[in-house]
């Protein structure tokens, strides 16, 4: 019954346990500079912002010995998005890659921090800015390439392409073009697993442009209505194609979005990995063991334009230059250095090792075939 | 074997399966307490309990959305939209999404649902909720299309609809509820894409379904009395559509006429007749005719909606118009 | 930049100025009594919430004497509308009126309430439960009628029917049968206004239930966005069909729902004929002269079934019972004679008023004749 | 009269009409800043303003409506939709909403709005971007259904469209914005609902619209050199269609191709041959061919893709199989 703003539920002790979160550089992409205090401030933008139920305890994750290994990991997987990005830019101009090529280029620490959160057996829902989702989640980078190459030995059979990775066994569930369609069908998937009553949790991906368009609010509502186990993860990269998020919503942070629905909401700084992991563990454990969805929007950038196709010549070199000052992997690697969990030569390993894995992905794609044209009406029914 | 209503063979249908099949699950507005807007649900509430019959809100796009997401996880649901007006709202879920999914994600995902949802006019109900749209489903592969006209299709076909591994648009008709007939008892298939000849005969062929397919025999049955003798086909399914039989029929006939409730321009009907004129070309003697709803939005008067629907008595005109000799007899 | 849930605005100054509100009844439809106590019971309802903007003065209607003549008039509204409903019931069941046919009986204090804000420029847009909107408007009952009977002297010559009344003249923009549709419509009607730099308004018309389909929140968002005009009139009657508000919407307090855009919203008590005009009243002003759109949720009950083919089993008597004791018509007519503004003489000369033009309109509806069937395909295109 | 493309002929209807009617404004995502997905509204947004060139959010239903309620109040609104794959979710706005308003009050309003949108294949957009759904709006009374091939109907289409007094789906193709011709200057309207024949010819007519019309003509000149003299026609609208223009050749020629670039089963040209054998039945010597895009969702590979779409080659080889004496020459 209570609405988000009767309760001041554990706001307090959990500023408390958690560490002071950087808010994302001033003046960036779309986010109105506040007027208020600092505190106030803090609250406006939402960051750490529990939402009525709140979200438990923070994650677990911390620049640690005892985490080295992992933090390595989490590394060492934002430095393949990255990698395999670049390459698929270059496959693109060289015209090895057709269709529309979103890349998660400037995203990687949220893409790395969110998924890494789940279990193997809970689903995921992506859009069309699916390649680090994928990679993230376990597909081979050679399988995605070659996807993307439009070969037949792509992860979808190069029936579907950059938009539409697809892995049944590992519950990828896919990337969609169709702005806000997947979080309808996220709650299928949570109606699904509400039936049969398992511990499972679904995790839909999607921008922040796509939070103007009906299906947002509806599926919200009947997430909520329902008590399924979802976590809307908003990949908030400030712009729609060309549009700044304050031009597309009235209400341009969109973790207060979901008090239509009393529904969690949480901001989180996107380019801070362990921030975004301690979040999103929050929503999932919500998720999983309260059957309680709720929304946790990441602040980051997307370094290059919407598509292959766009020059974003709609940003001043200002604000990109303030969000590539803290490129998430290059923060990360400070941070793991820093704090002695992480020697330059396995920096370079690891770099090497990604790029090892891209070279086998593009020259497996490169050599594979493509699909026979006989095969055109295969799988239009099953 | 007993006469049931088109309803109540839809009822039993839905029944039958949930109680085969604990997958198969309802989803749509007002499908429980209230039964459904036209009360095809009634009494399954009762019987299968809030997990399995699931009121939801007025939200068309979400209810596909939660049908295909469900079905991408293996369960069967059967989404009732309260009319084909308001699928209109999920054309992006039908088509972009339900239609598309097993092709993209290349086999790895099938869509196991199907939507049921009645159309057509007739009930001064005006023109935002007397559409026929069945050429919006047809037209899409991906989809299978059934159109059952009769209460005994009306179940075998939605028990085979509900065990297709494929998307079903699942066309009722609300002129044909309240229809009855011979319904089988239990386990009772009719194969989805197979037309049915409801009635045999020489002299012409009129082609329809759903709501069109009893009235074309009733047209015919009344032509038989001016001596004229009409084989009458009940597609069944547009999407797979059963040309074979549409064609094999007019090779004997030599004429055609097509009935569709929508409106004539790019209607379902065009496509009939596009394939009798490939399939048949050499054995037609006449035009095939087509007769279908006017082609303007649906009126509320009487008076009007009257003369927009196409009726058994159209049908009789043109058949005498086309077999002008046998007119005397 | 600021949510709701930070700024208390001029709450407190407001709710000084208003007179104390009535809940509705405990335990009528769809309302889940709240837990709270009574302050904040008072603010979960939304009573007179102004949300952040603030509602501005309240409205000018009292029970005085200078108001004599209006208050009246306003009462003989609401009894032309539920005497023209009774006939209209009546002519439906003698199988003179087809289609779905939707009735305002119960709510009458509410669209009383709420029309009578408007100037004869704004503009409504209705829904299919629209007869009562039709007659506050000044359409005549005759033309209303003869629209039900299918007649060529309906208000749009028998082609809409019950659902789809409509008149230019009196910026009646029509009655929808698509839930949702109207307010989308709505959104072009505010554009065309700020484009022409008008001072007008629009009042868009719609049920609880309505508020979970995606039209809703789209059309929010854009009025909040481009600051439309737009008096968003949720009619709360507290069921959509068979489902009880709290069946469909995760958050069964309409007025809350507008919080996703930093959108004023009001609840108030739909039987109380002078509070749905104050509410009504403030919320014209702010869209008038401030551009600011908001929503008023009003709380009400439909007596009889969703339509007239539905006898409305899914309630309890109890219930009805409750909602029947507060009728609009007997409680404001019991107001006025009360504070001695409406003699018994009076009331009953406004009761045959009422009577004698719904006769004329069952009259010259039956006497009417239908459309040509030539004339089917008049107004296809323009 | 100067060279130019389909995409700079679109953008000049659009600057000259807005220029010549301050009632008419531009609605849709990314048309302002970002000059369309497309560029189709390049420079608009400098010259008019934010007041006439307004950016939407992503919410195709309400940017739908939005220009549907402010034609109601006598504006002249021009919405683009980024593709016509995401028209789907404003379905509900196109078919319940404008095209019945007009006629369900009485033509007490008008609604006189232009919905622009790309559709078409070819650019290995994969399954939810490619499609090609002419048929959900021609089958449609009320609305207008324009479908250009050319840049100069681009431009005297579109501006017949915003002139006109009925809502008008305007349906452009990706495959041809970078296409270039003629474009008279100025004042240049084309009426709605009249077929051009681009190509005069006796002894086989090929029908096409949009993209397939060039392909048509491209495939008729190949055939001129294998001594097959073909006529092409360019539908340029659906809804009015120009049938008797059709029909009048095809009594000509006795044979006919129609081609499109969607689904075979249930598409617009399946209208177009039920019109042909109506009108033309006593002249035909071969039934009416079709050639249209293979029924799949659009595949994302270009080995498939290539195979998936009509093209001029399917043309040549369907018009030397109907006219095989000719083939020799
Ligand atoms: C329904 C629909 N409308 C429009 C589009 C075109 N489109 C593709 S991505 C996009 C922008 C989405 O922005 P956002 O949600 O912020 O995600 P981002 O691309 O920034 O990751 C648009 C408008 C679409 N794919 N689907
Ligand atoms: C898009 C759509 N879905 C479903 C319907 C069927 N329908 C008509 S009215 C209604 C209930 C609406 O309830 P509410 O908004 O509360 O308004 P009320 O009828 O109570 O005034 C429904 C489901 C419809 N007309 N349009
Ligand atoms: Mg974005
Ligand atoms: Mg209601």
């Amino acid at each position: 019954m209570a609405a988000n703003q009767e309760k001041p539920p554990r706001r307090a002790n959990h500023a408390a346990r958690q560490p002071a979160k950087t808010p994302p550089a001033g003046g960036g992409g779309g986010v109105p500079p506040s007027r208020a205090g600092p505190a106030q401030e803090r609250r406006a933008r939402g960051l750490g912002h529990p939402g009525p139920g709140g979200f438990g305890p923070p994650g677990r994750l911390a620049f640690t010995p005892e985490h080295r290994e992992e933090l390595q990991r989490l590394w060492g997987e934002m430095v393949l998005i990255r990698r395999f990005e670049e390459r698929v830019a270059e496959m693109y101009t060289r015209a090895r890659i057709g269709g529309y090529t979103h890349l998660n280029i400037g995203e990687e620490a949220t893409v790395v921090g969110a998924l890494t959160t789940l279990r193997p057996d809970d689903y995921i829902f992506s859009n069309y800015r699916d390649h680090g989702h994928a990679l993230v989640r376990g597909i081979a980078p050679r399988a995605i390439m070659a996807e993307l190459f439009g070969k037949e030995t792509g992860v979808v059979h190069g029936r579907g392409g950059s938009m539409h990775i697809f892995d049944r066994e590992r519950r990828f569930m896919g990337g969609y073009a169709i702005v806000g369609g997947p979080l309808a069908l996220a709650c299928g998937a949570g109606t699904a697993i509400r039936y049969r009553d398992e511990d499972l949790v679904v995790m839909c991906i999607f921008g922040e442009g796509s939070t103007n368009i009906g299906y947002f609010h509806e599926s919200l509502n009947l997430a909520k209505l329902w008590r399924l186990p979802i976590v809307f993860l908003c990949v908030n990269n400030q712009y729609a194609m060309g549009a700044p998020v304050q031009a597309d919503s009235s209400v341009p942070e969109i973790w207060r979005k979901p008090c239509a629905h009393d529904m969690p909401g949480e901001r989180v700084d996107g380019m801070d990995l362990l921030a975004v992991c301690e979040a999103v563990t929050r929503a999932v454990r919500l998720a999983r063991e309260q059957h309680e969805p709720s929304l946790v929007e990441a602040l980051t950038y997307r370094y290059r334009g919407h598509s292959m196709a766009d020059p974003a010549r709609y940003r001043p070199q200002e604000e990109v230059n303030v969000w590539l000052a803290r490129d998430p992997i290059v923060t990360f690697r400070q941070q793991l250095e820093q704090a002695g969990l992480m020697r330059p030569e396995e920096a370079d390993a690891i770099e090497r090792n990604a790029q090892a894995l891209v070279d086998e992905a593009a020259q497996f794609a490169e050599a594979s075939p493509a699909p026979e044209p006989t095969d055109l009406d295969r799988w239009v029914y099953a | 074997m007993a006469i049931k209503t088109y309803r109540e063979a839809l009822n039993e249908a839905l029944r039958e399966e949930m109680r085969r099949d604990d997958r198969v699950l309802l989803l749509g507005e007002d499908i429980g307490v209230f039964e459904g807007a036209y009360k095809v649900t009634a009494g399954l509430l009762a019987e299968f309990g809030d997990r399995r019959v699931k009121d939801m809100p007025i939200a068309e796009a979400v209810i596909a959305g939660t049908a295909i997401g469900a079905a991408m996880l293996g369960l069967r649901p059967v989404a009732e939209m309260m009319t084909v007006n308001f699928l209109l709202l999920a054309m992006d879920m039908v088509v972009n999404h339900a239609a598309k999914l097993h092709y993209m994600f290349g086999g790895q995902t099938t869509v196991p649902l199907v939507i049921r949802t009645p159309g057509g006019g007739g009930h001064q109900l005006a023109a935002q909720h007397s559409q026929t749209l069945d050429v919006y489903f047809a037209h899409v592969p991906g989809l299978k299309v059934v159109a059952p006209a009769t209460p005994a299709d009306a179940k075998g076909l939605l028990k085979a609809s509900i065990r297709d591994e494929n998307p079903v648009i699942f066309l009722e008709n609300l002129a044909l509820y309240n229809t009855r007939g011979e319904v089988p008892d239990g386990e009772y298939l009719v194969p989805i894409g197979k037309a049915a000849i409801s009635r045999p005969g020489n002299d012409l062929t009129i082609v329809g379904w759903s709501r069109t397919a009893p009235m074309a025999l009733e047209a015919a049955n009344r032509l038989a009395a001016a001596g004229i003798d009409a084989e009458v086909i009940d597609l069944r399914s547009l999407r797979p559509a059963d040309w074979e039989t549409v064609a094999a029929s007019v090779r004997k006939t030599t004429r055609a006429i097509v009935v569709e409730e929508g409106w004539l321009s790019f209607g379902p009907g065009a496509e009939v007749v596009a394939r009798i004129q490939d399939l048949a070309f050499d054995y037609l003697d006449a035009p095939v005719q087509r007769i279908a709803g006017a082609e303007v939005p649906a009126p509320y008067a009487k008076s009007l909606e009257r003369v927009s629907l196409p009726s058994a008595d159209d049908i009789v005109r043109a058949a005498q118009r086309m077999l002008p000799r046998r007119r005397a007899a």
